[in-house]
């Protein structure tokens, strides 16, 4: 048995419901693998942990890990765990903002991620807006309070997979503008990243071996899945996380290991573009294809 | 006026510190009280002005007032000056102190020139002058006085006897002291208390503040000095 | 008689708290009532108990530790004056570096257990101890230090028979304001790392938006923060009396 | 001469800096060198200027009301005790809030704008204040008391007259922490959500992996409080030498 | 052994405390230091401890060497029993005070039942006695005493006076005090100090300690006590 630790980006929820029902079921001891999985509390600390070679793996976002990598993190991706955008800019279904024109003059609340004055941009841009349209707020971390207190009229940031039953569930209706479909490239939201100096593609290859299963096992036998992942904490098993589990199952990426160099390569551009790095990096310093024979 | 009358006797958790007794004030009148170290005179005293005490009292204080006293040790405020603890009483009462009585009190305490000065910058004796300041110039009845003079030089200890003699004629004072000429200068009544209990002692026919070399203050000095050395013993 | 007065208090808490929901408007979402929070309170309960025995023990051990090298430094500091000014900005430097950014490094050195928790309580706990006990190491009565200085004491027995106990009321006093912090510590220390413990509890039911299980959490810790606080006061009452 | 001190300080910090890096072999991701960080100072000059502006302002206004506040307290809980005893809880309530829990009720009462930062550094400061000046209250020489019972003080004037000046230098140690304090809740205050201030700018260099700026905040933020510190100390040691 | 001599004058800030004076402790023998309240006697034995004073000492200190020093102020720490208390100096040097010379002294000032007790729970002239004790256990050569007696009673000031001259015999003591029949007791030297400088007064030809009626000492009181009454009067 090998052992493999990855640090998750945030507390398991059901993003990470392909790696938990691996764990759960065995796959990564099929594979040779004991992995120990990390929760953290902060999710800009498990890169730099990496980074650092105090993890094999992380959890960590696309559009970060161009910064990172900008910013001399010895980074690279190697795997993809959700693979659409779960980014979105949200607003209340019953309020003033029925379409991003509609923004203009309103207030926009958002949560740190180092991208969003460029995200905004992007989508303001696509209705024929600019930033100067808008005010921004950071309104860290309490999007969907703020939108539903009304100080704020959208929250750029939140989760499409999580904040709208959020805010369901806490009495309001919340809707979403789609980055992706408004001026952005479409991204990889959850990848796996490992330290591009050290990294033992042997070990990532039957990890992400294990997490494909897990994927497998989800689409394949959902209720299955569902109850191997909420056994693992009572706390998942509440009305959010299993609206969640199916809102998310859709987006896991099939096949974790494969990497689409296109989207990393128009994301680059998209950034330099925004002015957020300075120069165009080659796909093969952000992501690689692990199983790719070098 | 009622007379101010404590009857009762004291324990030290269950040690008896003086036994039954009855300790009244002559209204108007300077009793003196004598007695060695650590009988309980300062406990009688802070008795009578309603302090709590590590005694405990099996008796009562009847006849109560309002009193002004002056403590075994000086007990200076050190963040005010010396004329702003003299007035200390006025302000703690959110009366005005009389300047001009400060001023001339503290002159007559021969601090004249250091009313501006902190209490830690005075010497021992300095300090003693300042509490008498202090407490002669609250205008109460009774007024116990806590070996009030015991810091100071021959010379001052007479100025500052004639000084409160002056001030407090007429008032009902209880002052402790260790010194026989003291006593027998300044007293109506000397009172002794010993662990057998209270005892009056004789005082000059004259009326205080008396000499100090007058016979009678002499004699009355050389008797008690010989009750003192004596008692108990 | 004795448990009237706590069990008013508490019932004018609940009351404020309910009265603060009711005239201040506020949703579920962002102050939900003590019921809700009872509620919760009952049904994590098996959770809450597991995560208040490992904040628990990282409060004790982080206040032994912060309180120690509390004392450390505030000795040091007023033994070797030059030492200590110019340990001063690396203490002032400890108590404003903010946790995210200490967060990797001590993860880096500690790992995700509870080293790094107690870390960051003994961080945020040793500052008031030292900063009061040295204030109090400052203050020695004159009169005591002659005493000593005639009397031939080195400098060593001047500090351990004299100005020690002498300043022992103004280390209670660091101690009592070091004990409410010893929990916020532990708190703040599960954002490094792994998550474990009440802290960590708290944030992932934000997260989920659980408002319920966040304030019953809080509720916890501050029952925890009342009944350390209380322990090192009545200590510090019943140890420190005679001194000062 | 008098310089030479704090020179050799802080050359010695660089130092100690520059050694945990080399030592510990921290990457610059995690903590950059002096250079780096020097860099970034003095490319960012007019964010953080402009940032420092206002943080000190929050830190100001913060330190200015804690300070009132928890004198108020302490005041309120030393003349009424059973209010006092009532409200420990309240108080220790506030220090156990984590600001994530408090964020959203803040800014849903203050907005955006200084005001909730400045009500994070109220809270964050008024503590050790209260807690440090309580127990100087608790501690007044018997024999004062006793004298002003006995010149018929009222209780008010013996507080005004006696406890209180005799308590100021516990309130001096109250409000030397505190000032540490003061740019921590600022800084932490700047999480609530708005974007100005070194707080803001911290988060926003850390979620662009930019940590060198970060650093360059930090080390901003240490100057303050190291600058607001030895103000406040200087202050108290000035004006409350004679008291107690 | 060389002699102690301080020589010099004292400024209170600009002002003059004392003259330009010489002031030789005899080796070995017994002097006593009078003088108006404020005059500088606790800044004098302040000097001659090597302890620093409010004041400015234009001049020096020969032949200093370690003192013990009993304090115009008891000075008890209160977190120490009675008896801890006396055993102070030997713990502040990181000797072992010797348990038996601690409780043989104790007894001695007529503190034998109260060596377990804690200071605040004394009188006022139990305090002074600690003190006293205090002192007298050290062993060191000067003794400077400052108004060692002054909160006793006459019977207990006979005995620690008594006990003093005992335990202190041969060394060089140097004692201030307000009370001149004590001067006369106990002194081989009487000096009086006032704004003028220092004067030696006569003392009796026998040897200390004298009994306080013996007519010798009488007449040295009488005479101390005039000067010290007209002293600049
Ligand atoms: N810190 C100080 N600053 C200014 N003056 C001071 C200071 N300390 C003492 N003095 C003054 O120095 C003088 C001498 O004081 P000292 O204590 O030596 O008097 P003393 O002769 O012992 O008097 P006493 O018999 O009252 O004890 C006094 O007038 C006092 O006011
Ligand atoms: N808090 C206390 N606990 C126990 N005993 C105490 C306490 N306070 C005082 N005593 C004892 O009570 C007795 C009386 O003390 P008090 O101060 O009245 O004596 P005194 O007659 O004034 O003596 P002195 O002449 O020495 O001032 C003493 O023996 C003292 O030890
Ligand atoms: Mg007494
Ligand atoms: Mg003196």
């Amino acid at each position: 048995q090998d052992r493999l630790t990855l640090i998750l980006d945030w507390y398991v929820n059901p993003d990470h419901a392909p790696v938990i029902v691996a764990q759960e079921m065995g796959y990564f001891r099929d594979a040779g693998l004991e992995v120990e999985i990390v929760a953290p509390a902060d999710p800009t600390e498990p890169p730099k942990l990496v980074a650092a070679g105090k993890a094999d793996l992380a959890v960590s976002y696309q559009p970060q890990l161009h910064l990172q990598v900008h910013e001399g993190l010895p980074l690279v991706r190697v795997g993809t765990l959700v693979s659409t955008p779960l980014n979105c800019l949200m607003v209340d279904a019953n309020g003033p903002v029925q379409s991003l024109a509609d923004l203009k003059g309103r207030k926009v609340g958002y949560s740190l991620s180092g991208i969003e004055t460029a995200m905004m941009a992007a989508m303001l841009g696509s209705a024929g807006l600019s930033m100067e349209d808008v005010q921004m707020i950071n309104v860290n971390w309490s999007l969907t309070p703020a939108l539903m207190t009304g100080q704020v009229d959208a929250v750029a940031g939140a989760f499409r997979n999580f904040e709208l039953t959020q805010m369901r569930l806490a009495g309001g209706a919340g809707k979403c503008f789609y980055p992706e479909e408004a001026g952005l490239p479409a991204y990889d939201e959850l990848i796996f990243v490992a330290n591009s100096e050290t990294l033992d593609r042997d070990r990532i290859n039957r990890f992400l071996g294990a997490v494909e299963r897990g994927v497998t096992e989800i689409l394949n036998h959902p209720e299955e899945a569902w109850a191997a992942f909420a056994a693992t904490s009572p706390d998942l098993s509440d009305d959010l996380n299993r609206q969640a589990w199916i809102d998310t199952l859709p987006r896991f990426a099939h096949s974790p290991a494969a990497l689409d160099q296109g989207r990393y390569a128009r994301f680059e551009v998209f950034l330099k573009e925004a002015g957020l790095v300075d120069k165009v990096f080659p796909v093969a310093r952000l992501a690689i294809d692990p199983g790719a024979q070098e | 006026m009622t007379p101010l009358v404590l009857t009762g006797s004291a324990w030290v958790e269950d040690r008896p510190l003086f036994p039954p007794l009855r300790l009244e004030l002559a209204t108007g009148a300077w009793t003196s009280l004598l007695g060695p170290s650590g009988v309980g005179k300062t406990t009688l005293l802070r008795l009578i002005a309603g302090l709590p005490t590590g005694v405990r009292l099996e008796g009562r204080v009847e006849g109560r007032r309002p009193a002004a006293l002056m403590a075994q040790d000086a007990g200076l405020l050190p963040w005010l000056t010396v004329a702003q603890n003299v007035a200390l009483g006025a302000r703690l009462r959110g009366e005005r102190a009389d300047p001009a009585r400060v001023r001339d009190l503290l002159a007559r305490v021969g601090l004249g020139d250091l009313s501006e000065r902190f209490p830690p910058a005075l010497s021992g004796g300095q300090r003693q002058r300042v509490a008498l300041a202090r407490t002669l110039i609250e205008d109460r009845d009774p007024v116990l006085l806590d070996e009030p003079f015991s810091a100071l030089d021959a010379r001052s200890r007479l100025r500052m006897q004639d000084l409160a003699a002056e001030l407090l004629r007429g008032r009902t004072v209880l002052m402790v002291t260790h010194d026989p000429g003291e006593a027998a200068r300044l007293s109506d009544r000397i009172l002794l208390l010993t662990e057998a209990g209270l005892t009056v002692q004789p005082v000059p026919a004259t009326p205080p503040p008396r000499p100090m070399d007058a016979p009678e203050v002499l004699a009355a000095q050389a008797a008690l000095l010989g009750r003192l050395i004596g008692a108990a013993a | 008689m004795k448990l009237a007065r706590p069990v008013l208090t508490v019932a004018a808490l609940l009351g404020l708290w309910q009265g603060v929901i009711v005239v201040a408007g506020l949703p579920p979402f962002l102050l939900p009532g003590p019921l809700a929070v009872a509620e919760a309170l009952w049904r994590y309960r098996a959770d809450l108990a597991w995560a208040t025995l490992r904040t628990g023990t990282e409060i004790i051990t982080g206040f032994g530790l912060g309180a120690a090298l509390g004392i450390a430094v505030a000795l040091l500091t007023s033994s070797l004056p030059r030492v200590g000014a110019a340990l001063r900005p690396v203490l002032l430097v400890s108590q404003t570096i903010p946790i995210f950014a200490l967060a990797p490094i001590l993860t880096l050195w500690l790992g995700y257990g509870m080293a790094p928790k107690i870390a960051v309580t003994v961080l945020i706990t040793f500052f008031p101890v030292a900063s009061a006990f040295l204030d109090g190491l400052g203050r020695t009565p004159a009169a005591w230090l002659d005493l000593a200085q005639v009397m031939g004491a080195s400098r060593w027995r001047v500090m351990t028979r004299i100005r020690i106990p002498a300043a022992l009321p103004a280390l209670g006093t660091g101690l009592t304001i070091a004990a409410v912090y010893a929990p916020v510590g532990a708190v703040i220390g599960e954002w490094v790392g792994g998550s474990e413990g009440l802290g960590a509890l708290m944030i992932h039911a934000n997260g989920r938006m659980r408002i319920d299980l966040v304030f019953a959490c809080l509720v916890v810790v501050t029952g925890l923060a009342l009944a350390f606080h209380a322990a090192v006061a009545r200590l510090v009452a019943a140890r420190f009396a005679r001194y000062g």
